[in-house]
């Protein structure tokens, strides 16, 4: 599975000359506040070729994307189109020059028809300009029929489900004429037949001549349709070649900068009694039939593909969806959980996957941040005491070695490992009986990611109990106790030991 | 297809209207009559202009609560034009009054635009300042009846095929704007940023400038009926329309328009105007005393966010295959 | 684990420091420039009853304002305030007339204020409805009810003891409305500035998401802020029912306006999220001085609006375009 | 120092009180050493009027001649006022007799219930059916009219008043109320509109409805503002009394009052310069002058005056 490599069509490709790069980038730099995403970074993407760009999560592949379809504007360096510089004002100036992408985020209008949605900016005009229905929904079944997927171009975006979204999006990129596809993990949310369906197309923009930036974490996926690599590192370029030229070791390698055995602690397992029982939980839309039983010091892996529902339930079990049905026994007592305050009484607590929305108020200072939660217990007959909360904010800040100029600098100014060490400081501070952690080391920097995994399998050895959430499957393999595989909002397999590889990962999280 | 058209929330407005006029047909037949019907729907003109208007600033995430100054300052000025320069075509005068509210909405639209200011507070200071400059210009005086010439006054009332002016141009501007809204770029961007200002951005629509050109519609249909009030009230001071802002916003999310963004249409707008023109006129005609009204269309909008809210409850994402298409 | 020693400071300013830079100071120095200017302005504005009886031209509004930037800071708005004045308003007027005293008609406003605030909070929290809307309709519907209840009449004889909370005065010039102002503002700061639950006020109006997240009962402490709404609005209605000293249904008509733009003009950010007590009272003193100066000029109230709907946008345009212009 | 007399009317920018104003300068210049304030709020509210009473009472002024948009609700502002040391008197819409030592009506009550009715009922000699636009439905001296029309109801048989309904001294509502009356009874023949701003919009709707001659609007109306109505035979004819007349006895009288060359008790008779004098009742009010009637025949010779 890994190793298609050295197959007879690569070996012919890689003896083809390049031709002039369609699209380059030079010297780019792109700075947020408190991160630099891009410095200097080149890329060239040439006509009839697939480039890959990996590169770890928050390694700057997305923001090269949203630079080069007029998202962003480059702080500094140049984009090249057929050799001349260009500037992209809008996402429409990108796509008059030819450029088109599949962005990570589904950029799709819940309200509006699946046809405008793929349509929308472009749509054909009729008579005085006026844009022309009946054609614009010819064209949409056109490229939906094209694309492999059965879906109604009249029907409301709302209606569908998460794989035909993915879908409609890559239908929206195909909709623009262009030289340029570029396409942000594609494949996360799709099935096995439709990724398949996807490598054709592929194949048949390669064959029209078409230059095709390919982001994607899959290594399979990026050896068998990829003509050549670009990787990037903390938003640097550490490396670019032919595809023919490496082993997906090489790739690692540059990756992360390091071997991958060692991003992950070594720990002693000492599992005690259960805590947790979950049985029976189902929702209408979301998820059905979820049921498992965790212990002390244990490290309960959940993997899926994304959008596969694990987020979904595991925001259930914290109380927050409302709709669903189950039954919790914590320490063998039946707990009602209907809100997460119910929830951080009982002792269960969710480090959530999106950060900025969920996880932290960004705009409030540090130790805020941390008490939230724990108000009742830093202050007197309901009134504030500061002191009391500096003293919890730096007990656990300190902890988990926290980088901030003071405690009363608002978590939105921290980056972002920074930034996930006060949502778990937030959440120690609560003393949980289960600590439930939604992707997290996700977009986060290399040291901050070894130090929550470190972290991690510390409060395992201190009896926690932990369950763990990634679609990362070396987090996943290296952290976890057990695996729970999801997919479509069930559970597919419960794995541990000698049959948790990488191969049966991902055999039952995509249904083959 | 049969069934979305029926679950439609303008289908089931109609139904409500349609039931309304039966309901009130019991007690006095001669309601629906045409010719009282017309009368109906042409004292619910001014109401239906500005509610698509407001539809569309509702539409992009923003909210104009300065409409109706607007229409107040633009119908002072062009009745002091008319009393300063009796002469003046009326066509001119009618030109005068949709660039100034233009200008006004304009002026809205930047604020909201340039400035990011929250549209709530632009509009809220801009309709007092609209109403203090009515002030400062006139002097506080009114403009009366017999200071306005004969032409200016005609215009909405001449009938034409049976209807007055004033309804020929809210058909007009209903169905322009159905058009405008359905079948142009820009029409269809004022959907896309209001259901998701990120992806519009995403599609290389520009989100401010696009809130700008609401603000500049609702400002240009206030100064048409800015001249259109005046006109056809015959009278001009500084709290003319006061307070409509609020039945305007009433008329639109009573028509389905949702204050969240994105949700809306030309036929909402009209209908929710309709039902609160209906309402209004039929009180004094079935017998109630006119001090229900207020209490009834205060429900009117409880209940019709309500249904709304239920028609739009967040279904997430829909993960299980079972799942999809099901509603 | 690992832990270096690398020291982390509580703080990098001191509150005091922090304090002399804000938006609060700033507003301080207006409403200092505008006292001195109104004693230049006119011979009779340092008067010790003057001034006194300037107070009652803010202190009802800025009751409710203290409960409405809580509102507004966790991210809501409550614009039936006005309506809930004059709904509680006529209910006292109605026990007057079944034979109630003073204590109880206490009651019966406060209540039927919680009981406005409990309806609105229900809307909002329990059927998720946005509140923009919610109040616009209440807002018709309180008031309606009123109508209803009283038409073209009017309540009067309210006991003589009763006009103390309107027109009473504690101890020389102090009225009891402003020393009950005063008390209000030390509550509603201690309140926002110094309890658990001004905490959650400020995560909600931040993030409700993220509130939520973090085991705050959003929708609870929503229903609460509803209620205190609600509460202030009934005591507001003693108060100025105290001292016109009879009801009409047209009671404190237009006020929510007033009063959203003495919160917002205090600083408080109408995205929720941001905001201050002492910055709210500023603002109601800003708003009454501007008023009462220029009334002692005889300005008509309608140009006053024009400077206080000026200020509004100034204040938050002056710093954008400050930034804009320095690049 | 001049004496300030402040002119306060329910709501700034309506003719018939610019009118008043007028007059109010005419005294003034009569008198010599008086100044004279015109304010008032610019909506026809009593919170209004309350905040413009406040800053008089902080200014000093010497007399306040008040139109109250209240009966009730002024009284604790004023009873201040007078507590001050201020004249206070009301005129046209009066206050409860606690807040003011006068109250000045245009002309008496009784005379001018009469008078509207048989405004109506002179072009009705069948009988039929008649209607009331009034202003607010808190405005005193509407009310006080309306029921001194139904007193003598009796002898006018035949006449019927089917509706009675509120403008608000608005001129977009009273027009949409008139309509609404129009459609409600089909055989009305006449809108009685006790109220300057209510008969304007009346004649105005009836005109629209292309009902002019059918039904006649009538009342109480400026000759200015109702010239055209006259012509386009909208309306018959209506009555007033001259509003600069008014404006002027006010100031009259505040004067008298302020400077204590009179009181204001029951049965005391009060000087108006060349309106004559005013003898109070047992409520302490007083009439000015008989309403006059104005139609084809007269109404060229005092458009133009007011
Ligand atoms: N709008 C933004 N504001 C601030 N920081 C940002 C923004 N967008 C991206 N970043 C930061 O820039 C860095 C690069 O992000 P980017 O999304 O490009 O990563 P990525 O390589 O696409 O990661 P992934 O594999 O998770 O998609 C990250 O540290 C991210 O937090
Ligand atoms: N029910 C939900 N409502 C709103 N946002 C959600 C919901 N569930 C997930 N999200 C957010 O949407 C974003 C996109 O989610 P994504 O497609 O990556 O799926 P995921 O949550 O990673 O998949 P899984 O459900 O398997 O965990 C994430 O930031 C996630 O936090
Ligand atoms: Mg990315
Ligand atoms: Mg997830």
């Amino acid at each position: 599975m890994l190793m298609h490599a050295e197959t007879a069509a690569h070996a012919a490709r890689a003896a083809a000359p390049d031709p002039a790069p369609i699209l380059a980038l030079a010297k780019v730099t792109k700075e947020f506040p408190g991160v630099k995403a891009l410095s200097d970074v080149d890329l060239r993407l040439y006509p009839g070729q697939v480039t890959a760009l990996i590169g770890e999560n928050g390694a700057g592949k997305s923001t090269v994307v949203k630079t080069l379809t007029g998202i962003y504007q480059p702080d500094g360096g140049e984009i090249l189109v057929d050799g001349a510089p260009r500037r992209f004002a809008t996402a429409q100036d990108a796509a008059a020059a030819g450029i088109t992408a599949i962005h990570q985020e589904t950029v799709l209008f819940d309200e509006l028809s699946v046809a405008e949605n793929i349509f929308l900016g472009h749509a054909p005009r009729g008579r005085f300009g006026l844009i022309d229905w009946a054609e614009m929904e010819r064209c949409a079944e056109e490229i939906l029929v094209g694309i492999g997927a059965q879906i109604d171009p009249k029907v409301r975006l709302r209606d569908l489900g998460i794989a035909n979204r993915h879908l409609v999006a890559i239908a929206r990129a195909l909709s623009i004429d262009a030289r340029v596809v570029i396409m942000d993990e594609p494949t996360a949310a799709l099935s096995h037949k439709e990724i398949e369906e996807l490598y054709e197309l592929v194949e048949s923009l390669k064959a029209k001549g078409k230059a095709i930036l390919f982001i994607s974490h899959k290594f399979d996926e990026i050896f068998r349709i990829a003509d050549r690599f670009t990787v990037f590192r903390d938003g640097q370029l550490v490396g670019d070649g032919r595809m023919a030229d490496v082993t997906e070791a090489d790739l690692v390698k540059m990756m992360v900068g390091r071997d991958v055995s060692q991003i992950f602690p070594n720990r002693e397992r000492r599992i005690g009694e259960e805590v947790l029982q979950v049985v029976g939980y189902d929702h209408p839309t979301e998820f059905a039939d979820i049921g498992f039983t965790l212990r002390r010091g244990e490290i309960l892996g959940f993997y899926g593909l994304v959008g596969a529902g694990r987020s979904e339930f595991m925001q259930a079990l914290f109380g927050i969806t409302k709709t669903s049905k189950g039954i919790t026994k914590i320490d063998g007592r039946l707990s009602a959980i209907r809100s997460p305050a119910d929830a951080i009484e009982n002792g269960i607590v969710y480090v959530p996957e999106d950060r900025g929305r969920q996880g932290a108020i960004t705009d409030l200072p540090i130790f805020q941040n941390v008490t939230l939660p724990s108000l009742k217990r830093t202050s007197k007959n309901g009134f504030l005491r500061l002191a009391e909360e500096f003293r919890l904010t730096r007990e656990y800040t300190t902890r988990l070695d926290l980088r901030a100029a003071s405690l009363d600098t608002n978590v939105g100014s921290l980056s972002g490992g920074n930034q996930q060490k006060v949502v778990i400081a937030k959440w120690l501070a609560t003393q949980p009986k289960v600590i439930i952690l939604d992707e997290p080391t996700k977009g986060i920097d290399i040291g901050s990611k070894a130090a929550v995994h470190e972290f991690m399998a510390e409060l395992a050895a201190q009896g926690l109990a932990v369950i763990m959430v990634s679609s990362e499957i070396p987090e996943i393999l290296g952290m976890s106790d057990r695996v729970i595989v999801m997919r479509e909002g069930r559970i597919a397999a419960e794995l541990a030991g000698e049959d948790l590889t990488p191969e049966t990962l991902v055999r039952h999280a995509a249904g083959i | 297809m049969l069934k979305r058209l029926l679950a439609s929330r303008e289908i089931l407005l109609l139904g409500a209207i349609m039931a309304l006029l039966a309901l009130i047909a019991t007690r006095f037949p001669g309601f629906v009559a045409p010719s009282n019907l017309a009368g109906v729907f042409n004292d619910t003109a001014p109401l239906i202009l500005l509610a698509i208007g407001q539809m569309i600033v509702i539409l992009t995430r923003c909210i104009d609560l300065s409409v109706a100054a607007n229409l107040a300052l633009t119908g002072m000025v062009v009745a002091m034009i008319n009393v300063a320069a009796p002469g003046m075509p009326i066509g001119v005068i009618l030109i005068v009054a949709i660039l100034l509210g233009t200008l006004l909405g304009m002026v809205n639209g930047l604020l909201v635009w340039k400035l990011d200011i929250p549209p709530i507070v632009v509009t809220l200071g801009t309709m007092t300042i609209f109403r203090g400059i009515i002030f400062l210009i006139s002097d506080g005086k009114w403009v009366n009846s017999h200071e306005m010439s004969a032409a200016f006054k005609a215009l909405p009332r001449t009938e034409l095929l049976g209807l007055p002016v004033l309804s020929w141009i809210a058909i007009a501007a209903v169905l322009i704007f159905a058009l405008v809204m359905r079948r142009t770029t820009l029409g269809r961007a004022f959907y896309a940023v209001g259901g998701s200002p990120h992806s519009a951005t995403y599609t290389g629509i520009n989100v401010g400038r696009t809130q700008f050109w609401a603000f500049t519609i609702s400002g240009a249909l206030a100064g048409l009926t800015g001249y259109l009030w005046v006109s056809r009230y015959a009278v001009a001071y500084v709290d003319i329309a006061g307070g409509f802002e609020l039945d305007v916003v009433a008329a639109c999310v009573i028509g389905g328009v949702s204050i969240a963004g994105g949700i809306g249409s030309v036929a909402g707008a009209l209908l929710g105007a309709l039902f609160l023109g209906v309402i209004k006129n039929a009180l004094p005609v079935v017998d109630i005393s006119p001090f229900w009204q207020l209490a009834i269309s205060g429900s009117a909008i409880i209940i019709a966010v309500a249904v709304n809210a239920r028609a739009n409850r967040e279904k997430g994402r829909i993960i299980l295959k079972s799942a999809e298409h099901a509603a | 684990m690992s832990t270096t020693d690398r020291f982390i400071p509580d703080r990098l300013q001191s509150p005091l420091e922090r304090r002399l830079k804000s938006w609060e100071s700033l507003l301080l120095l207006v409403a200092i420039a505008i006292f001195i200017a109104n004693s230049f302005a006119s011979p009779y504005f340092l008067n010790a009853w003057n001034l006194s009886d300037a107070t009652f031209n803010f202190t009802e509004k800025a009751m409710i304002a203290f409960a409405m930037a809580l509102l507004i800071i966790s991210g809501e708005i409550d614009l039936s305030v006005a309506s809930i004045i004059a709904l509680a308003s006529t209910a006292m007027g109605a026990a007057v007339q079944l034979g109630a005293g003073t204590p109880v008609l206490i009651l019966v406003g406060l209540g039927t204020g919680l009981l406005c605030g409990a309806f609105n909070g229900f809307l909002v929290t329990r059927m998720g409805l946005p509140s923009i809307v919610v109040t616009i309709g209440t807002m018709s519907l309180f008031r309606g009810i009123s109508y209803i209840v009283l038409g073209d009449q009017a309540f009067r004889g309210y006991p003589a003891d009763f006009a103390f909370f309107g027109q009473g005065y504690v101890f020389w010039v102090i009225s009891f409305e402003f020393v009950l102002f005063a008390l209000l503002a030390v509550i509603y700061g201690v309140l926002l500035h110094k309890t658990n639950f001004g905490r959650a006020v400020y995560a909600i109006g931040n993030n409700p998401t993220g509130a939520l997240f973090s085991g705050i009962r959003v929708a609870r402490v929503k229903f609460i802020l509803f209620l205190l709404t609600g509460l202030m609005a009934g005591v507001a209605a003693i108060c100025l029912t105290s001292r016109l000293g009879s009801t009409r249904p047209s009671i404190a008509f237009g006020w929510e306006l007033e009063v959203v733009t003495m919160v917002v003009l205090g600083g408080v950010n109408i995205l929720g999220g941001s905001g201050s007590i002492p910055g709210v009272v500023i603002a109601a003193f800003v708003m009454g001085l501007v008023t009462f100066g220029l009334g002692l000029l005889n300005v008509p109230g309608i140009v006053m609006s024009i400077v206080i709907g000026a200020l509004l946008i100034g204040v938050i345009a002056l710093p954008r375009l400050w930034k804009m212009w320095r690049g | 120092d001049d004496m300030r007399i402040a002119l306060v009317v329910k709501a700034l920018g309506i003719g018939f009180f610019e009118a008043a104003a007028k007059g109010a300068e005419e005294a003034a210049a009569e008198l010599g050493g008086v100044e004279i304030i015109y304010t008032g709020p610019t909506d026809t509210t009593a919170e209004g009027q309350i905040e413009v009473i406040n800053s008089l009472i902080a200014q000093g002024v010497d007399a306040i001649a008040i139109s109250a948009n209240d009966p009730d609700a002024l009284v604790p502002a004023l009873k201040k006022a007078m507590d001050r040391g201020i004249t206070v008197i009301s005129w046209d819409s009066g206050v409860a007799p606690e807040g003011r030592q006068m109250h000045l009506n245009p002309s008496s009550n009784e005379l001018i219930g009469n008078m509207i009715i048989k405004l109506a009922a002179d072009h009705l000699p069948e009988g039929g059916q008649v209607a009331v636009l009034s202003a607010t439905a808190t405005a005193t001296n509407q009310n006080i009219w309306i029921e001194e029309m139904n007193k003598v109801m009796g002898n006018y048989p035949g006449i019927e008043v089917v509706a009675t309904v509120y403008g608000d001294d608005l001129a977009d509502k009273s027009y949409r109320e008139a309509q609404g009356l129009m459609q409600s009874y089909p055989d009305l023949d006449a809108i009685i509109a006790p109220t300057s701003v209510g008969i304007v919009a009346a004649a105005q709707a009836v005109q629209d409805a292309g009902k002019a001659g059918e039904i006649n609007v009538t009342g109480l109306g400026l000759p200015s503002e109702m010239a055209g109505a006259i012509e386009s035979g909208a309306s018959k004819s209506f009555a007033i009394w001259n509003p600069i007349d008014l404006g002027y006895a006010a100031t009259m009288i505040a004067h008298a009052l302020a400077t204590g060359e009179a009181t204001a008790e029951p049965g005391a008779s009060i000087p108006m310069g060349r309106m004559g004098e005013v003898t109070l009742d047992e409520t302490n009010s007083g009439a000015m002058a008989d309403p006059f009637v104005y139609d084809a025949s007269n109404i060229d010779e005092f458009k133009s005056i007011f």
